[in-house]
């Protein structure tokens, strides 16, 4: 993937996040996401380690070493932050005041189904607040690549891996696509600038819907 | 970026209650009341309300004046021993009471608020409160399941709060405040000082603002609020 | 019951309470025990509406609007005392922090059962904070007049009223003695100053145990 | 009245643990975790612990020094892949280790805390982690069983407390450790800075010192607390 394709994909995210949002933003790429979210934009990012509030990340001497996000990195906070214990950050994901969480991939299914936590055998570290981020957020995007580092398709028919949570996932983000679970299935919505709909649908193992007329670009 | 904003008026956040919503209402006894939301809902008349609370307050104050505009068709509370109208409604069958023990009530608002489905205690066993309800047996204790608690609209009085939401509680108005602040569909606090983006500390935050929809800054407290004389 | 006999009763259960203890003094004769706590004991006054450190009522000017305790006493806090919500306030008492509860009581039986919330058909305000304080509290101390105003005597062979908790006395602390419930029955331990053995069984609707050799005064 | 002091040595209060207890260890990565009483846990040596943390912190650091020192029988957390070695020693059958959702974890600390006996979550139900867990159904909505988790020690870090043991905890320090604080037999809390009674205004207090046991003024805070470089 070229710079430029990551780029437009992570601000392509970054659309996804509507003013006046709660949202949690997952480890990996979707942590990238902050940069391209507009300074005056009025949202609340949450950390599940118990942060409302999160502000942009800081290092060095800069750093607090009572302030990391969930993913370990130390970040700051805007004014008006809060702090909690992790039952009750938990309890704004269950409890429906999450309103979006953006969460990374192994594998994604044309129902909305999603694997991101366990590759048996090789890649065992536990949950974390993967399965509640992504069963309880009130929206959950998924933002990855559109294959893996073998170019194998991360959007499948079904997921092979162990499930973080079944028929969860409402919007996929790539590098090539925006795509749409839906009740007829997965829809493609919109395409990466310069990408075709012949190259989204070689390189998507799940049946994908493509809409008559034109697509719009990313 | 920045916080949301969501400071509102009074008048339209009450107004979008509609008639049968199921209604939490903060405070033990007089402090962390929200007098002047219901003063509003009293003006406004909503009608066959579901009211969940600690207690019923006294008579001349709080739900009593929803009780006697006639306002409430059922009330869950746990303990109504301070208003005498309340008891009287409830013999008289004018309105419905479900009692709950008052840690068991706090616990079922919570659960509602942290997104699940129930849980289990022994809290009751042996007494007339375990009447009606399922039990469950943990690891060999046996058990009563209690069901997680939810409501349309939470009041909610603060002492203190930012414009996003964040809100603090003045000594023992804390009590169920931050607890129904969680479990309703929109909550809506009434504060006596609102201050801006970060004025309150981020580790003396007692309800975070995601948990809150509408501030309403109290222009002035009416007596109500103030040292009950007797 | 004479002013002197209500001291003195006071003052025994006062006695209940012991260094280093968490304690909640239910509405009614228990609150009157704060009185007679010596000043410089370290305890810790619970109320079950969000306090930890509940200190000396305040009247009038003194009073704070936002403090009172579960029986709606405007009261005070003792340097290091902490607000909590209803739910943590429980969580103290449910979860083995409470290690003594003083209650008073319409009925007590001999095996420990309580009847102190409900008279059906007259008194049926709801049970409030009780039935958790009985069942949970470490140790259940009930404080009570041995006979009501009609006087029946309120120590029962069984409680006819509904209960509150079942087996959750530990000890009874009256106007004319202090039983303690045990695996052998309710036996007589102490005696208020000029009663006989006679008068308090002759007082006691439930089978009383008394021991051999002389009883202790109070 | 005035309220008990609880302050102790660390040395003493660690004395307490024996071999095959049950510790809940606070912190989310490194901030709350309560380096120096682990530390003085290794020191003593006792064997067979089974330990709950959210995670397993990082190699070098923290539960690592009780897994190399080989203390550790089981482990209950929610995430450990910053720790090599806790993985390599759960995939070779030398720790065994049961993993929960995050929030479910800090759920079930909190439930056991709170004198109840389990809860019903949808969390985790058309997953594996619904394996073996009871199906509940809850007002027609079907949910599993967690059960409530205790502990026998909680070993909590502290930025400030009084000599009653209220605590506060500094930024996203707090985490998991209001609800271990909780949920043992014995809460023992080390703590950056010990003040007198009164020190903490009582609104601002994060755990209410009657869930403290002991308070242990940490003398100086060695390098492992500070920001990580990596």
């Amino acid at each position: 993937m070229s710079s430029s394709a990551r780029t437009r994909m992570l601000r392509r995210a970054a659309a996804e996040i509507r003013p006046g949002m709660v949202v949690n933003l997952g480890i990996g790429l979707p942590t990238q996401v902050l940069a391209h979210v507009p300074a005056n934009l009025p949202v609340c990012l949450h950390s599940e380690n118990g942060i409302a509030g999160v502000g942009p990340v800081r290092e060095g001497a800069a750093a607090d070493r009572n302030l990391i996000d969930a993913g370990g990195a130390y970040v700051s906070t805007v004014p008006g932050a809060s702090f909690c214990d992790s039952a009750t950050s938990f309890a704004i994901v269950r409890g429906g005041r999450l309103d979006l969480t953006l969460l990374g991939a192994f594998e994604v299914a044309g129902n909305g189904d999603l694997a991101n936590w366990i590759i048996p055998g090789q890649f065992t570290p536990g949950a974390g607040g993967a399965i509640e981020l992504a069963q309880k957020a009130r929206r959950v995007c998924v933002l990855t690549t559109h294959a893996d580092k073998s170019g194998r398709s991360k959007i499948r028919k079904r997921c092979e891996l162990p499930l973080t949570a079944p028929a969860c996932v409402d919007r996929i983000v790539t590098d090539l696509a925006v795509c749409d679970v839906t009740a007829e299935g997965l829809v493609l919505t919109e395409l990466a600038d310069g990408v075709s709909v012949a190259q989204v649908l070689a390189a998507t193992d799940a049946d994908l819907i493509v809409p008559e007329g034109a697509i719009p670009t990313f | 970026m920045r916080l949301p904003d969501k400071t509102a008026t009074m008048e339209a956040a009450i107004a979008a209650i509609p008639d049968g919503a199921t209604i939490m209402l903060g405070g033990f006894g007089v402090p962390g009341t929200p007098f002047c939301l219901i003063r509003e809902l009293v003006r406004q008349g909503q009608k066959d309300l579901t009211i969940i609370k600690n207690d019923a307050n006294e008579t001349g104050m709080g739900v009593d004046w929803l009780l006697e505009a006639g306002q409430v068709a059922r009330l869950i509370a746990s303990h109504i021993g301070l208003n005498s109208r309340a008891v009287r409604m409830m013999n008289a069958g004018e309105i419905e009471v479900e009692f709950a023990a008052q840690g068991i009530l706090a616990e079922r608002i919570r659960c509602a608020g942290s997104g699940l489905l129930g849980f289990v205690t022994d809290i009751g066993l042996g007494t007339r409160m375990a009447r009606g309800k399922t039990e469950v047996t943990v690891e060999g204790r046996t058990g009563l399941l209690e069901t997680a608690l939810f409501a349309d609209f939470a009041l909610v009085h603060a002492d203190r709060a930012d414009h996003f939401g964040n809100l603090c509680y003045a000594a023992a108005a804390r009590n169920f405040n931050p607890l129904i602040a969680m479990a309703a569909r929109r909550t809506i606090a009434e504060v006596e000082t609102v201050l801006p983006l970060g004025a309150l500390a981020p580790e003396e935050v007692h309800t975070p603002g995601p948990f809150v929809d509408q501030v309403i800054a109290l222009p002035e407290l009416p007596e109500v609020y103030g040292v009950v004389q007797r």
